[in-house]
């Protein structure tokens, strides 16, 4: 039998709100939307983590320009801060090297992750989703019951597709769904928004394509000055605790 | 020192076998320590002390422990082997993999054929093999 | 044991080239480059299949508007053709679901379609690869080693991450790497091109963004006449077999 | 009819061993066909008659075919059940899972809790079992 699983609700009972910002699609801005919603969160004072999920392609470190640190140990790991955030990545222990696991093993080193780190008292904390709806995925609706899901989508044919049905299997597993975030908005289509109406999910607001944004990331300091943040600070109010099944 | 924390899952895993299955008194456990884990036993004995400390349910508990050799096994060529931790490995490999087994991948390749596609078949980590209560 | 892996070498037995168009990152490009290569290479005259390997976010089906079709049945399945191609993808059998499916069960899905799918005589299977390196890639390494690896990558700091991490393993696996295709180039930026260079990967060419691409997919006619095509016919005389190891 | 093309696979794999072990007469093999794939056994039968058939190691060759039971399990409650093709499920899923069984996903849930993440323990496929050969 496996003693993993069952400490790991004990090990974010004292975290407030769990949020995977998930889209099932590749490439549509999950970890910057993940990293920027951490990012503003802390700023205001709020105790916030954030956990890159996406182990075949961790982004967050390389967004928030957290480099040169490593979690301590103390009756487990301890995630080190970054610009206030406590921050959790595979990058720790594998490095800039490639980590070509199966499922299976994703699994497992999930599991071993969020059984070992000690997140402590923290307001959020903030799941930086893979691509797909495999064996991460079905973990994280598994064992972190309390995760509710912010859904990330560009008006594409393609990522509607796919955002379909990563929406249509947590609303099947009863996964709280916080709403729909538009991402690299530009004018004119709003076609994509009109589609994804059907689902009756709240509308969390857009991000528009920010030309400036590639260029701030690794630092911090910029980051909060782009307007990608502007469009997060616009969406954190609607953030509020909201079952939709 | 992180086998503090597995030694937690432990204890928390027997405590929920304990209240689901109605048992008053958790005699003993048979616990697996797989070798590429590399776990310090007298620290994961300590901590498992520690934990059940006054816990009634653990009065006289008694942990045995047994070590698991690793067996890996290439998914490319079918070829097995063994991993232990007196490979010439530098050390921050070894820490890694303490941790987190599975950046073994990184680390460690098939030595016949040189493949990073193989399978962890035993001697993972922690695993309970068997418990004794008393109902 | 399993007997299905001895006949997948025997499936291509009669097809000329393998080329599996990857990234490691998700939302680069690789659908739209795999079903515009597909669909450039069967116009002009080569027989050609495409295999979507992307089991959560299938895309060729929605980039060339194939709907309606399924595979037929003798001796195994026969793919039907979209504007000549040859075509499989999981969407014959899971419609338009999600398939919540961990690695193990993605694996053995591309196994069975491996051995099942009756590609007969190409000159051209393009495979449509999903992000990460996990249980498919690998298992395309692992079983199909004519493959021929297309690394696209968009001008982007956690792409290039991703995407060296991709070559990496691929070169340590002594897979052949027919070269790099820069996707969604923009004026500026030639940094990521030069970041890359240290591969010493060929370099197979551009393409740029095209604001009319998205508009086009779903119809074969059109997508034969945006920039985007115009931007694969220079690329393909450039696929002549080489191997980089 | 796919299933000559699951034959062929059989066919091919002892054909295989055949070289690599260095046998002169494949004499038998002992095939499982899991329930999950509902293959229709006449037809499997046949195709390895055919496949068979002039070819010198395969002379006097008996197939032996078991049926095995598909067993699924929940990894979301741990619940074990059974799936079979007589169950009452419109012919267009029943035919996919036929054809790729992992697309039972798309169709089957968990009876006791809903979920779809479940494993399926046994009864997939076709699996060769053993091969009786002379060398
Ligand atoms: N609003 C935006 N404006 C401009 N570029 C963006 C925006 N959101 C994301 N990007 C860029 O898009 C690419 C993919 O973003 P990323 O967050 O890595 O996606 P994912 O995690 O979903 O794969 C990155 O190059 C990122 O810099
Ligand atoms: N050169 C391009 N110009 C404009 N849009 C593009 C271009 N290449 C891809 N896209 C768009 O980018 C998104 C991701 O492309 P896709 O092929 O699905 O990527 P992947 O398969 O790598 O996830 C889609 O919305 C697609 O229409
Ligand atoms: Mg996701
Ligand atoms: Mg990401
Ligand atoms: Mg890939
Ligand atoms: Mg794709
Ligand atoms: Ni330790
Ligand atoms: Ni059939
Ligand atoms: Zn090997
Ligand atoms: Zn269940």
């Amino acid at each position: 039998m496996d003693p993993r699983p069952s400490l790991i609700d004990k090990r974010v009972k004292n975290v407030r709100r769990v949020i995977a910002v998930a889209a099932g699609k590749g490439g549509v801005g999950k970890s910057s939307v993940a990293s920027m919603l951490a990012l503003e969160l802390s700023k205001r004072g709020y105790k916030v983590g954030l956990m890159d999920l996406d182990f075949y392609g961790p982004s967050a470190h390389v967004i928030l320009g957290a480099r040169g640190i490593q979690p301590s140990e103390d009756k487990g790991i301890v995630p080190p801060e970054v610009s206030g955030i406590k921050f959790m990545s595979i990058v720790y222990y594998a490095g800039d090297s490639p980590c070509p696991i199966r499922g299976i093993d994703v699994s497992n080193s999930i599991i071993e992750l969020l059984t070992i780190t000690r997140w402590g008292d923290l307001d959020f904390l903030v799941l930086d989703m893979p691509p797909g709806f495999g064996d991460s995925t079905l973990d994280v609706i598994r064992l972190l019951k309390k995760t509710e899901f912010v859904v990330v989508y560009t008006p594409s044919k393609v990522v509607i597709e796919t955002v379909e049905k990563l929406v249509k299997m947590l609303k099947e597993n009863k996964v709280s769904i916080l709403g729909l975030v538009e991402n690299m908005k530009t004018r004119g289509s709003d076609s994509a928004k009109r589609e994804l109406k059907d689902f009756g999910i709240p509308f969390l607001g857009s991000i528009w394509l920010d030309k400036g944004f590639e260029n701030s990331t690794g630092s911090p300091e910029k980051l909060l000055k782009t307007h990608f943040i502007k469009d997060i600070r616009s969406i954190i109010p609607k953030l509020k605790a909201r079952k939709v099944r | 020192m992180h086998e503090w924390a597995l030694a937690e899952a432990v204890i928390s895993s027997l405590s929920e076998i304990t209240r689901k299955k109605g048992l008053r008194k958790i005699k003993g456990a048979y616990i697996l320590l797989g070798e590429m884990q590399n776990i310090d036993r007298k620290v994961f004995r300590f901590a498992v002390r520690e934990l059940t400390k006054n816990k009634k349910p653990f009065d006289g508990f008694t942990l045995n422990i047994k070590n698991e050799k690793t067996t890996l096994k290439c998914r490319s060529c079918g070829n097995e082997w063994t991993f232990s931790f007196s490979s010439k490995m530098p050390e921050d490999y070894l820490e890694a993999i303490h941790f987190i087994p599975e950046v073994s991948h990184v680390y460690i390749k098939c030595p016949k054929c040189g493949s990073r596609d193989f399978e962890i078949v035993k001697g993972r980590g922690v695993w309970i093999k068997s418990v004794k209560g008393v109902r």
